[in-house]
């Protein structure tokens, strides 16, 4: 399950939905916004997504996670809009029998997200200036 | 000619100056329009580091549009 | 920080004491009792550890992984006594600036502690046998 | 002769029936120690299978016993 979520994430209800009597080992991501990009001083962050496409793909994701490690469940949700310092962009949550297969899959969920996931994000900094990460293009006066 | 329905998200949003437009062109592939709509537009990111989407699916740059397509331009992503 | 508690475990406030406006990432390791092992269904765990040993080993693990890593900050406790399938035995929690590095530990903490640390467990099998983990010798019927 | 306090976890409190007890003894390290209580009271884990503390720290088998020391002798570990 992957979901664009424009309300704040409620991590423990969505833990809860992955109690399961055959799991002994669950593995939580949480990507949360932070003071600092690059060495930049940072105030904010806005999340924007490509809502339909983010979710099949997202949901493509958690299944190519499923068919490679032995995983009993795994959810992720990624918040979109204006997000606060500490505020949480995304939660990935997996359940397996053993942990191995939880680490990987984890891991696996968040790196294919961020690199396919049709989502973006604008940081704000402290000097008033603003850029969408990844979008800057050589010789622009932007966040490589 | 024929008639697309274009969404822009992010940067390009930002560059157009709107969400979505509805327009006519002859462009057949993504990369012809998104060729046609930089040109216009003065978007900055060069064509090579945009995918595109037809009818909330990846299609390959060279893919055939069709009228009442629904495109989507997608810069360079980075959630989480 | 590494604690033996007696005490279920409450993740939701331990996750609280990570919060750090330079973290990125936190990631979770948590170690429910499960109803198998090794194929035999299992109907509930027995931890028992030896407190004060447990505590200074596993809080040179924690030592071992801020040193190996670049963490913020990480937490480990570990629940004793009798536990009933479902619920909580351990509870690992990281944060770092990127997820690398908070994956990276989290999982070296779980693994050196169930590596190093002195606790113990017993299961109580569905047929009404016992075994403690790890402690059946050659010869016996006990589990491998 | 020495005087040591014993703590028994696990399978070793099981089969020793108590969780610890004062005893003299002649052995001079954890592994000669073991060795003694394990044929007294039937321990099934062979020494090589056990690691000791003294005073609650590590400590190798053929560390020197002192009087007074507080003794335990760690079962395979097995938490999580």
């Amino acid at each position: 399950m992957f979901k664009i979520s424009p309300e704040p994430i409620a991590p423990a209800a969505l833990q809860r939905t992955l109690a399961d009597a055959r799991a002994g080992a669950c593995v939580t991501f949480e990507g949360w916004v932070r003071n600092r990009n690059e060495g930049q001083p940072v105030l904010s962050l806005e999340y924007e997504a490509y809502a339909p496409l983010a979710e099949k793909e997202g949901g493509r994701i958690v299944a190519e996670a499923r068919e490679r490690f032995a995983l009993l469940s795994a959810v992720c949700v990624h918040r979109v809009g204006h997000l606060q310092l500490g505020e949480m962009a995304v939660w990935v949550g997996v359940t397996a029998e053993h942990r191995g297969a939880a680490f990987d899959a984890c891991r696996y969920i968040i790196d294919e997200a961020k690199a396919r996931v049709p989502i973006w994000k604008k940081e704000h900094y402290a000097s008033g200036a603003t850029a969408w990460i990844n979008c800057a293009v050589r010789g622009e006066h932007a966040i490589p | 000619m024929i008639t697309v329905n274009v969404q822009y998200f992010a940067i390009l949003r930002e560059q157009r100056g709107l969400a979505q437009e509805r327009l006519a062109t002859a462009a057949g592939t993504p990369e012809a329009l998104y060729g046609e709509l930089r040109a216009r537009h003065g978007f900055t990111l060069p064509a090579d580091r945009i995918r595109a989407a037809v009818n909330d699916e990846f299609v390959a740059s060279s893919a055939s549009l069709r009228d009442g397509d629904r495109v989507v331009f997608i810069p360079p992503v980075a959630g989480g």
